[in-house]
């Protein structure tokens, strides 16, 4: 997969496997996430996949208590932007922490990815589905 | 510069409105600014109607040409114009595009939106899509939530409160008293609108327009043609529109929106103005804190000043920078492909001094700032007295 | 007088792309066209990008500000036009009335669909949507069943033979397969077209144009520009829309499209043209009947002899009236929201003489004829050779 | 109903009560079909309900084979626009005919207008549906 173009199809499939992995320019090392075609800066096509390390900080969040339809029944959530290490951002859950006490959850905290089993009433083959976890120092 | 006015404007009261079709309402609107304008049907040109997604809200694509000839308009060409909460402002746009191309006369600039035929859960999914579905709303995030990711974001960097959110819902909803065409003529209090309950924290239910039903409508003419048609004609001075990423993740800054800065930027240029010269502004206050971030996008207050001045009363109507007076998307309502024109109908009424109680004194330039989805549109018209 | 030109076109294959998103699909046509055009995204200027439905067909809103900033154009004016099937010529004529207006100097037109993410029950619900729902999709008509309506009626009035509609299918295999972007590059026979299992009858499954996926784009500027970016620009000399009742049961007539005789003969005045001076036209086959009303509704062949035309040649390429050189939406393949502006780049290719074995000899002016919905909109856009 | 506005609901509303109505203008006595809010002639609102014969003349039909997932249960089934007795035209299902013979449903043969229980997956009380049937003359 990590030869593969660098589609959001692909992007999945790569969290399928476990990795969260942006799209890097050969040219001038951009890396996007999400994953694009062409380069933001260089608009070349030919982007390759860079695995991340799924370290990062949260930027910012929201705690869904009325949620769509679809996503109903795990309400309520916590939805975190996270800035990661290597530099671009990604929005995804975050999970091991209490929704109803958001005061506790801190705008540039560490956080590291971790991948669950996507549920939802339209997946046969249910897909892997990226979030974040709190980044514990164990001293 | 723009070279267009406005001589006619139409609305429905907005609301539930489980009595009338997607095009009953529609007409209701265009034929109250076509006979405001002194013109028939048969005089329009060209129509462009915004709409966010008719698809989805009431099972019916290709509106545009349904509407017009239900409004007597049949035969001329009708453009649905979509960037979600921000499209009849683009549709405003291309209406505007159009007259100044010289192609046209006389055009219509409409919008429409009837959410309520689905039942709440449908409309958060519905609204939920105007967000990047993959990277955004499948996580699970709702448009309140993406607005929620703002708000933490400028709390943070500028301690912005609870209340200074819940300010701008008390304002909005006693500015709607006044408004006979609004959903809700009532006020609330600081406590009651912190009270609610919670959506996506830290935005509660008073945080967050309603789902409405309604429809808005403008006449166009070039502005040296407008004095045929009216007296007190408005023109528009600047027209302008920018975009941004989709995704809140991808952008540099969360507590501003690019495509806001960018657009009032190119907006002033156009119309030669500056910040301090605009009398009033209708800004898209979708959420509580939408509202704040607009008035510092807008350049109106200084960014992290927008909580405070809220707060001091510097918005309500006459003070410093009188912000909706039409009640907002709060308190009017927001059916969404709608909002954009009914923003500019309450401009064209200021600015004849036809507002009634809700009047501003001595208003000469009043402003609209219309916000696509999650901030990737928005689309800005500044307008002048005769 | 239209006074726009093309200086670049780009389009994916047509067909079926389970391996790309929406805003792929896009970025590939997007920066095909702005490559040929010599520009970087960062020239473009505005945007407006047609699509029918991406909230039903890929549950995702507000597309236009999501697909350039995928393209590079992160920032510019970015608007939806939606007129079902016609959604990409009204983004084009938007495009065309914003040079026209002076306000911008380089602008993309764009159309993009993505239907077979949908299972096809899905597909045909969601095109049903582009009738009237209430009065013709719930009683149960369908997309092919209103053209099969129309069938009827021609069939009916001029004796017009369902041999004569696979005629159309047949022919426009043909050309097909000489267009390396085509969704189906073979040719079929008669007898195959007209064992075709049943759709609505009269139409089987080979009158029919395909579930499709794929995207157009072309980059304009004012003519006078033109000649900055290529040696052989392709002047657009006329731009016309119009409308019509959605409904077929409030239509005068079932044998001809309102919208579509009163945008041609608005088109033949802009450009100072009678029909027989157009050389070639793509016309909005969707299904084949549409090609035999379309080629009499422009005024190619008489009413009623549209049927007898096809069946004897004359509107194979390089015969009395070449239409369809790209295979048409019939084997090209229809991406709904795309279709107008991959007709124009098929007159665009034609007018460079890049069309390789599909090229029509001699060929000096062009026209696009695209129709929305049940005929209740329709473009059309005038094309020569500079 | 009667004195009902003349909107797309209280057409419905009169369909239930299995009468088959039009809009019509009281200036000009436009009759309107789909009903509309407005005249389309004179544009003046007021429009006023007209209760029609249900007779009329088809001026085309299909016979939906494939049909949208909703109403795929009753597929092969006619639909025809008919020219009714009254002027305006409407469209809708066509009974009493076998639509694997559609060589026997003719342009211009009179039908008359019926109603039946409209089925369907989201209507809790089945709201009455238009349709027309082959139009017998009894010698
Ligand atoms: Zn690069
Ligand atoms: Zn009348």
């Amino acid at each position: 997969m990590m030869s593969s173009e660098t589609t959001i199809l692909n992007y999945q499939a790569l969290l399928n496997e476990r990795k969260l992995c942006a799209a890097e320019c050969p040219s001038c090392k951009t890396l996007m996430l999400p994953p694009r075609l062409f380069c933001t800066k260089c608009h070349k096509r030919g982007t390759r996949w860079k695995v991340l390390s799924g370290r990062g900080k949260i930027r910012s969040f929201t705690v869904i208590h009325i949620a769509a339809t679809t996503h109903a029944a795990d309400a309520p959530f916590v939805v975190v932007v996270v800035r990661l290490k290597e530099g671009p951002s990604i929005t995804a859950r975050l999970i091991g922490v209490n929704p109803l006490k958001p005061e506790d959850i801190k705008v540039g905290a560490s956080v590291v990815a971790d991948f669950e089993e996507a549920s939802g009433p339209t997946s046969d083959q249910p897909d892997m589905r990226l979030v974040f976890r709190p980044y514990l120092v164990h001293k | 510069m723009i070279n267009v006015s406005v001589v006619g404007a139409g609305q429905t009261k907005f609301g539930r409105h489980p009595e009338y079709d997607l095009r009953e309402l529609f007409s209701i609107a265009a034929l109250g600014a076509i006979d405001e304008a002194g013109i028939a049907p048969e005089d329009v040109e060209a129509a462009f109607i915004g709409n966010l997604s008719s698809d989805r809200f009431n099972d019916q694509c290709h509106i545009a040409p349904m509407m017009v000839d239900f409004a007597g308009m049949k035969g001329i060409p009708a453009t649905k114009c979509e960037a979600a909460c921000a499209s009849s402002a683009t549709a405003l746009r291309a209406a505007i595009l159009a007259l100044e191309s010289g192609l046209y006369d006389i055009v219509l600039a409409a919008g429409v939106e009837k959410m309520s035929d689905l039942p709440t859960p449908g409309v958060i999914e519905t609204l939920a899509k105007a967000a990047d579905n993959t990277f955004e709303a499948t996580p699970g995030i709702t448009f309140p939530g993406i607005f929620a990711v703002l708000a933490v974001a400028h709390m943070h960097k500028y301690g912005t409160t609870r209340e200074q959110l819940a300010a701008v819902a008390v304002k909005n909803h006693a500015n709607a008293v006044h408004n006979p065409l609004a959903q809700y003529q009532k006020e609330i209090t600081l406590e009651k609108a912190l009270s609610s309950r919670m959506v996506a924290w830290p935005l509660g239910l008073f945080d967050c327009s309603p789902i409405s039903d309604g429809a808005a409508a403008v006449i166009l003419v070039r502005t040296k043609d407008a004095r045929k048609y009216t007296d007190a004609p408005v023109k528009i001075i600047a027209s302008t529109q920018a975009s941004d990423t989709m995704n809140l993740c991808d952008r540099d800054s969360l507590s501003t929106l690019y495509a806001a800065k960018t657009a009032a930027q190119k907006a002033y240029k156009q119309a030669k103005l500056e910040p301090r010269d605009i009398d009033f502004a209708e800004v898209h206050d979708c959420f509580t804190i939408a509202e704040i971030i607009a008035t510092e996008d807008l350049g109106f207050f200084k960014p992290g000043q927008g909580g405070p001045a809220v707060e001091q009363g510097l918005t309500r109507i006459g003070a410093e920078k009188t912000i909706n007076t039409s009640g907002g998307l709060k308190a009017k309502g927001h059916p969404v492909g709608a909002t954009g024109i009914s923003q500019l109908r309450e401009l064209y009424l200021q600015l004849r001094n036809e507002a009634g109680k809700r009047q501003v004194p001595d208003a000469d330039v009043g402003l609209a700032h219309n916000v696509g989805g999650t901030g990737a549109s928005c689309a800005i018209h500044i307008c002048q007295r005769w």
